[in-house]
This record gives structure tokens, C-alpha cells and sequence, in this order.
């Protein structure tokens, strides 16, 4: 699904946010992104998603190389991702119902097929009853959903979440991973960027360890203790 | 088609959604219309009337004492013959005096004294509409004046060429000054559309995010472009209109003024046209040129 | 007066943080004052123009054959003595008929086979400015009339009263464009200011969540308002007088045109402040107006 | 500090957001607001914050009553408090620099007062690096410490946060605790709003649980073992 190899960026000369990346994940994996505020997690994400382009180094994602393909291609790859922003992004003056269809518009689904899924959706995080509700006045964890919601809502092949539990409390935090379990049970890759140690221990998954932009380790978790596999700046699987 | 039919009701979604925005844009646009097409009917009112006043202009044929009634009706035959000649009347010594004494009633008095009427008999021509030109009444002028029996030719030479840089002045500045309101219509509208969409380049952004395609995010922009230049063009011309019908009957009713003398008429439809297509096609150019920098985002 | 300092600082640094809505802001500021001024300048010229106009308005008073030389200097002093008169010339019989020839040229043989002179003498009575209007005229002219000697009296009555038609008409009308391109601008200027205040609500919000009052919030951008206005106003001024320069001197390289015919000149010193006064009170009105939806906020 | 007698806080009529809340907090004090997502922590320090009026109640902060004095001191009572919003609320195309020192520019403090402060307080959030790059560009983490740091920085004497660690990584929020901690040590009375249980561990505080917009109990943690100490909609101290 996605194959990083030797990528660096480089926002300012002085601090590279990422150096030497190279990552492999499989489709269907579910993989956590760890490290502490600064790391690079965000950039990384940004980069899979094609939001922000490597200094060096090559990334494909779905076997498509961002370094080669049209601008215009971007968009009808985005439509098989969904992405939990960590600062949502949401319009914050159109309604939860819009804010959710808006990924299910711009690939011209009809209305009634949309209203259809967004419900489920909504149902599914629990915002049922916000549904007209406009996310200025929602609380933060209610904007967070909302976020979760619009991401899967079109049923990606690749789900992209940039701490998407940071707003949440314990009890809905486990609904979450729950759900995005279902999810990748259907055979959706997921990709969670999160520096919340407590998340790790949901089920066994891949974490890559992310510190100073570089790849500390990766670890395979939930197994009752924490058992390294690969070492660091890896080649993982 | 059913893509189409989406886009059109985005596009009046938006206009809705950010009501309060897009009523300042109209309002703007409105105005800036209105001064555009207020410029352009005084202009076409005044140039009709100094139009007007061209179609004034005669050629007089002064003719010698000593043409018979036979000779004076060959010199009206020659000159018919013309092509310049619309209409040619004649006016004869007697027809010519007593139309002195009426202009002149100061000297009626010291003409009665006079045994021989001094006024020559002449003959007023009304030239076609192509051949009023200064220059070209000088020629014709010319070839008239060497038709036997004919004695001078007067034209106002002075006066038309007067008139003549009149209307070239006029013109000009009003080229000029129509040029100017029309950049600054296109320049307002434009960069007020600019203006708004900076208020939303949130919602651009988010939509890149979730995959929308840049065609997709112009498309209704583009139409909420031209449906504020198009109602804006509309607002204007109505005020426009309503000022226009008060304006000439508060001239019908004013005891000032002679209906002939300032009779304004609205502007003709191509010109509405024009000034819709101007609101249309800046509000058009104006999302399109202002939507690239939001675009680029990725 | 260091908080003074502190505000003038503020104002300039979000003008140049701001730097392209802020251009914008300005640039549409400029134009709309540019159209303004245009018009006012257009509108001086021509009103200067048919004023100029209105002081080549004489009375003729064309006297009575029988009048001896006293006779007539007594009727010159008689007129003199009218506090309307402002000039009085005397035109003999001998004058009026050599200006009458070289008026008509073509009826210069007729007029040489008179034995008498038929064309009397006459005054010509340049009129005081206050007394040029249509029905001071009237009046003066039926008091000179009354005076023994006098045989009629000239004033070009309809040229006269058209002449006041048109300047009331020409007055109303560009009172009327003047008003809409006077409102237009000051709803375009007021209404860019808000459109830009929407890009900067959170700012405003920010600012009030850390403490601000209100009137710390607001002076920064009156002041900005305020330098948005003179600089729009310093623009459009700029371009006004660089294209007036350019256009008389077109007019005075033309050959078409005499100098003395169209003379035009640029808007006087205080129509130059009227005219940045207007950016800079809108421009402050505008931040005014539109701040205080963004200050409810808590 | 605090006094909150009955206050009610309904959005819409359907949902309220608060009712019946009684609260004292009294000078000095480190108290937690904890609950889940939608439980109304942030409503409650909206409150008390003045930015938000409650529909029933009174509200007594430092010995004004805000149903009764006039709009125009919010600002002055304001400048007293510091809060750390849970969606930061940072001026994007300002320099880190600049949106701390808003809070003190608002004062009238003299320009070399304000960087000398603002220096002091970046250093001790760990973003002197930062000092001149804008939010926009900042990572979750780095912006929630700008959000911090500007809430500190007038010493204020009354400091409201947020869901403060909720984009922080363990080490960090352990250092911001360490932070609050000695703050409130000098005398601030601090209140911060939470869903995360890890935080209350810190040290012994006084704890508010709500749910659904009531009080369910006030807790003291933090000496091993919490042990409930007043009851569920209750006058405290
Ligand atoms: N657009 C940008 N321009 C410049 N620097 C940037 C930009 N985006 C991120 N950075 C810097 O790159 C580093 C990594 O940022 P990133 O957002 O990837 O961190 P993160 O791991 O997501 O942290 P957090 O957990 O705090 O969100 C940070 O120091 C950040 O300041
Ligand atoms: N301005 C508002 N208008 C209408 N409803 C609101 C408004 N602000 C908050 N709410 C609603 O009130 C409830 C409480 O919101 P609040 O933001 O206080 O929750 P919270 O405890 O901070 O939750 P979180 O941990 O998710 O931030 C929520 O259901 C929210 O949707
Ligand atoms: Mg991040
Ligand atoms: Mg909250």
C-alpha cells in the first residue's frame, strides 16, 4: 500500500522534520506512527496523502509514485483516502451533515445515497443528534468525530488519523479504536499518527517510533508486552 | 447534465449560505454598473442631441439679381442632381425680405424706406446625412458656387468647424473618462470578488482535502460569479430605469423646459446587454483569476 | 501620546501584515475617488465653459434715426446710470453697416446700391454678473425700453431663456450622477473595508479573549480606515493630474482645436481636499461601521 | 476565587449544557474539571471566563458578579486570567512571538518588558527555537504550548486550561504539570478541564467530575488512592 524509501523534508535547512524514512506498510495493516509533539508525525501523514511533497526520496502510495504522477491525479487518489486532521478542518459554518457528505459530493454520489451513509456514519461515532448542528458550536471532542466521520464516511482503502483520540475521554476513545478495527477488519489500511503510549495497547499492531524526524524502532504491540521486531531506520516486513 | 444541474444549485447554495457576503458583492457590483451605465446614457443623450443640431446645418445659394424665374429653376435642376441634396427650397427676394424684416424688427422702420429690395433671392439646401462632414460641405460648396447665376454659397463655416472640434473634444474625454469608470468597474469587481473569497479559502482548502478535483471547486464558483455580475447588472439597470422615468417626467412636468428641446431616452438594449455582459464577464474573470492563488493549495 | 505612538505603529504594521487585502482595499478606494474626481473636474469645466458663455449675454438698444449727437449722449448717460450696466458702447449708423457687410458678404452689392443708411445706431450694454439672469433681464430691458430716443431693445430673449434651461438641466443632472457616484463610492469604499474586516474577525476575536478593550481594538484600525482613505485618495489625485497634464497638452498640441476655445483647467485646492476628505471620513466610517458586528463578540 | 450558586447554561432548550452548578474554588486552588466528551467542561470555564452567560445562576469571580457589572471591565477582569482554549485560538499568520506578547500589548506593557517575558515563558514551554514562525506552520503539540505560554504570560492570577496536554506527548505533559504546578505554588489559582484520568495523578487537587452537565462528585487524588470527599451536587469546601 504504501512504500517510503529514504525520504527526507525539510521545511527549513535548519530542522529537518523527517530524515531517512523508509517505511513499508501493507494493505490491510493497521499501523500506529509514535512520538512525542515535534517528532514528524504529522508531516509524515501529510506526506502519504500527498499534502506536502519530499525534499528527497521517493513515496508510492497504492502504487502510485508522488514524485512522477500529474497534479491532477491527486484528487481521485484522495477520494480512496480519508484523513483525521489533528486541527479536524472542518467548515465550520455548514452544518455535521454537510461537513460529512462534502467527501461523498465531490465524487458525485447521489443525495439520497449520501444522506444514507452519512446517518451510519453518524450513528457510528455517536452524533446522531447533532446532525444539524454546526461545528462552531460543538465541543471539541464532538469536532473530532465529526472528523472521524467525514474520513471514513467514503469507505477508503487507506484511512489516515493524525491523533484522533486527543480530544476524547477514555470510554470513547475505546469506541473509536473499536470502530476503526471494523473497519480495518474490512480491509481498510490504517495509519495512526498518536504520541498516547495508553492507545498502543488497544491490539496487536505495528508502531513505528518516530523521534527528531528520524525512525527510532518498530514494535509490534498488544500481544501482552511490547516485543521489538525490526531496528531502527528499518526496512519493516 | 445532472452534473450541471448540481453545480447551478451549489452555486445558489453559496449565494444563501454566505448571505451577507454576496449582498455586499451585488451591492458593489451594482453601483459600480450603475455609474458605468449612467455615464453611458448621458453620453448617448448629449451626442444624440448635438447630433441633432448637426442636421441643422443648410447650405444657402445666394443667386444673382439678374436670373430669370426660367434660369433660377435650371440652377435648382443642376443642383438637385447632386447626390449631397436631400431637400432644396427656394426663397425668393421678396420671401427673403420679408423674412428680414420679421428676424430684424428694429429695422422694419428703415427697410420700408428702401425703393429696390437689396436681399437676393436664395435657394436652402438640406444635405444627406453622409455628406454633412466639415470638409465635405466645403466641396460641395465649391462645385455649387461655380453653377452659373449662382452669385456665393454660405454654409456657417466658422460654426461647423466649431462644432466639429466640439464633437471630436467630446468624444474624446468621453472616451476617455468612459474608459477610466469601465477599468474601475472591472477592477472593483474583480478584486471584490477577491475580497470574498478570502473570507473562504477555508472552504477551498477543505474541499481540495476530501478530493475534490480544481474543476469541481471552480465550477460553482464561477457560476456564483456570474449570477452576482448578473444581478448586479440587473439592480443597476433598475435604478437606473426608475431614475430615468423620474427623471424625464419631472422634465415633462417642469415648465422650463420644452419637451422638444430635452427629450432623453433611456439606453437602447444592446447597450443593456453590454452592461450585463460587462458584470457577467468581470464576475466570471474575477473568480477565475482570483480562485488560482487558493487552488494551488494542496 | 506614547499610546498614540503605539497605535500609529500598530496601524501601519497591519497595513503592511495585510499587505495585498490591504492593496486591494486601497486600489478600489482609488478608483472609486478617481471616478469622483473625474466627474467633479468634467463637471467644473463645462459649468466654467457656459459661463464664460453667459458673459457674452448683451443688450442692444438700437436708438431712433431722428437722435442728435446730445441726444444720444444723454441716453448713454441715462443708461450709465442703471446699476445693471457693467459696459456701454456706442455703435453708429456708419458701424453698423460696415459690420453688417462684412457679416453678409453676399449681400454686400445689394447694400451698395442704397442710398440711405437703413440700419440704425445702437448701444450695446455689457450686464453686471448679478444681473445676467433671464428675468433681471426682462426687466431691464423694458426700463431702457421707456427711455425717449430709444426705438427697441435686444437681448436675445429665447437664446436667453435656453441657455438658462440648459444650465438648470445641465445643474440637476450632474447633481443627480454626482450624488449616485458620491454614494457609490462611499458604499464601495465603507463596504471593501468590511468585506476585508470578515478576513481579519479572528483577529478582532483573539484580541478580546487576551483583554483588549474595545477602544484598544478599534483606534488601530480607524487609523488604518483612515490612511486606507488618504492613500486611495493620494492615487486617485496622482492619476487624475498626471492624465489631465497629458490631455492638455494633447489639446494644446492638437491642431484642432484653439487654445482659448477649451482651456481646461485641474480641480481647484479645495475640491482636492473635499475629495481626500471623503476617502479618509469614509474610510474611517467604514472600519466604523463594520467593527462594531466583530466587538460583540466575548 | 469562584463562586457558582445553581448556574444553568442551555444551549438550546433541548440539550442544556450545564444545570444546577454549584462550585466554590477558592483562592490558590488547583482544581480539575473532569468528564467526558460533551460533559460541559468547556461550557463551565467559558463561564467563567465571561464568554459565555449562564441562562439561570449567579457567578462570582474574584469578587465581581458577572450577571451585574458593566461589559466594558470584562476586559480589565480578563486581563487577570489566562486560558489556554482547547482549539488554541492563535493569530495564524503571526509570529509565535507576537501572540504571546498580544496578551501583555493589550496591558500597555513597554515593548522591551513584553520580550523580555515573552523570551522567559517560550523558554519554559521548550519553543524558544520557534520564536519567530508562525503557528500555521507548528506542529499540534508546539501550538498548544504557544496557547499555553500565552496564557501564563501575564501572571495572571486566575489560569483556565483546557484539555492543556491533550496534543502533548508524556514528557511534555509532565513538564507543563511540573509548570502549572509552580505557578500555582506562587498563587495562581488554577482550573484545568480534562478528560484524560492520567492527569489527575498529578498531585493532590481537588477534582470536579461532571457528566452530562451536572456534578457528580468532587474528589481529592493524588495521595495514592482517590478518596471522595464531598457529594454529587454539592456545595464544596
Ligand atoms: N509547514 C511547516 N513549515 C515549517 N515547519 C514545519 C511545518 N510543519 C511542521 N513543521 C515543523 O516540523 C516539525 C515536525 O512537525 P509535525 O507536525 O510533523 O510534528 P508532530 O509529530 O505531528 O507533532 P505533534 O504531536 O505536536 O503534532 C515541528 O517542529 C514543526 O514545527
Ligand atoms: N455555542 C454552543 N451552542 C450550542 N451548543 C453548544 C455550544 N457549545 C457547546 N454546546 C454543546 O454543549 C455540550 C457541552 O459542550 P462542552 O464544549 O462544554 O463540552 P466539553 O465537556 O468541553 O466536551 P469536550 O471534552 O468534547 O471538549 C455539547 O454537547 C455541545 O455540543
Ligand atoms: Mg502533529
Ligand atoms: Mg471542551
Amino acid at each position: 500500500m504504501i512504500q517510503m524509501l529514504h525520504v527526507y523534508k525539510n521545511y527549513s535547512p535548519k530542522y529537518p522534520a523527517l530524515s531517512d524514512i523508509s517505511l513499508n506498510i501493507e494493505k490491510g495493516e493497521f499501523v500506529f506512527i509514535f512520538g512525542p509533539s515535534g517528532a514528524g508525525k504529522t508531516t509524515l501523514l501529510k506526506l502519504i496523502f500527498g499534502a506536502e511533497h519530499p525534499s528527497k526520496g521517493q513515496i508510492i502510495v497504492n502504487g502510485m509514485n508522488f514524485g512522477r504522477f500529474k497534479k491532477s491525479t491527486l484528487p481521485l487518489l484522495r477520494r480512496k483516502m480519508g484523513f483525521v486532521f489533528q486541527d479536524f478542518k472542518l467548515l465550520n459554518h455548514r452544518t455535521v451533515f454537510d461537513n460529512v457528505g462534502l467527501a461523498l459530493e465531490v465524487v458525485g454520489i447521489k443525495k439520497t445515497e449520501i444522506k444514507r451513509r452519512v446517518l451510519k456514519v453518524l450513528k457510528h461515532v455517536g452524533l446522531s443528534s447533532r446532525i444539524n448542528t454546526v461545528p462552531l458550536v460543538l465541543s471539541g471532542g464532538e469536532q473530532q468525530r465529526v472528523a472521524i466521520a467525514r474520513a471514513i464516511v467514503n469507505e477508503p482503502a487507506l484511512l489516515l488519523a493524525d491523533e484522533p483520540t486527543g480530544n476524547l475521554d477514555a470510554e470513547l476513545t475505546k469506541e473509536i479504536m473499536k470502530l476503526f478495527k471494523i473497519i480495518n477488519a474490512w480491509g481498510t489500511t490504517i495509519v495512526i499518527a498518536t504520541h498516547d503510549k495508553n492507545l498502543l495497547n488497544f491490539n496487536p499492531t505495528k508502531v513505528v517510533a518516530l523521534e527528531h524526524g528520524k525512525i527510532k524502532g518498530v514494535f509490534v504491540t498488544g500481544r501482552k508486552g511490547a516485543e521489538e521486531t525490526a531496528t531502527r531506520n528499518g526496512s519493516i516486513n | 447534465m445532472k452534473r450541471f444541474y448540481y453545480f447551478i444549485n451549489k452555486a445558489f447554495q453559496n449565494l444563501r449560505h454566505f448571505f451577507l457576503i454576496n449582498l455586499i458583492t451585488v451591492g458593489i457590483i451594482s453601483l459600480s454598473l450603475l455609474v458605468l451605465s449612467t455615464f453611458f446614457m448621458v453620453f448617448l443623450n448629449l451626442q444624440t442631441y448635438l447630433n441633432k443640431l448637426r442636421d441643422q446645418i443648410q447650405v444657402s445659394v445666394y443667386l444673382a439679381d439678374g436670373n430669370t424665374p426660367e434660369d433660377i429653376s435650371l440652377i435648382q435642376k443642376k443642383i438637385n442632381s447632386f447626390p449631397q441634396v436631400k431637400k432644396l427650397s427656394l426663397i425668393t427676394k421678396e420671401e427673403a425680405l420679408s423674412f428680414f424684416k420679421d428676424s430684424f424688427p428694429g429695422q422694419r422702420k428703415a427697410l420700408e424706406n428702401l425703393k429696390d429690395n437689396p436681399l437676393p433671392a436664395s435657394l436652402d439646401i438640406q444635405l444627406q446625412d453622409e455628406y454633412r462632414g466639415s470638409e465635405k460641405v466645403k466641396i460641395f460648396a465649391r462645385q455649387i458656387k461655380n453653377i452659373p447665376g449662382v452669385e456665393d454659397v454660405e454654409y456657417g463655416q466658422t460654426w461647423i468647424e466649431g462644432y466639429a472640434n466640439f464633437l471630436k473634444f467630446m468624444r474624446s474625454a468621453a472616451l476617455a473618462v468612459g474608459v477610466v469608470i469601465l477599468l474601475a468597474t472591472i477592477f472593483i469587481i474583480s478584486n471584490t470578488i477577491k475580497l470574498t473569497l478570502f473570507a473562504r479559502k477555508d472552504e477551498i482548502e477543505i474541499m481540495k482535502l476530501v478530493g475534490a478535483t480544481n474543476f469541481f471547486i471552480r465550477v460553482p464558483f464561477f457560476i456564483e460569479g456570474i449570477l452576482q455580475g448578473l444581478l448586479g447588472a440587473f439592480f443597476a439597470l433598475m435604478v437606473l430605469f426608475f431614475s430615468y422615468q423620474l427623471f424625464s417626467n419631472w422634465i415633462g412636468q417642469s415648465s422650463y423646459f420644452s419637451l422638444k428641446f430635452f427629450k432623453i431616452f433611456f439606453l437602447p438594449f444592446h447597450h443593456l446587454l453590454l452592461i450585463t455582459a460587462v458584470g457577467m464577464i468581470t464576475g466570471l474573470l474575477g473568480s477565475f483569476f482570483s480562485l488560482g492563488r487558493y487552488l494551488k493549495y494542496e
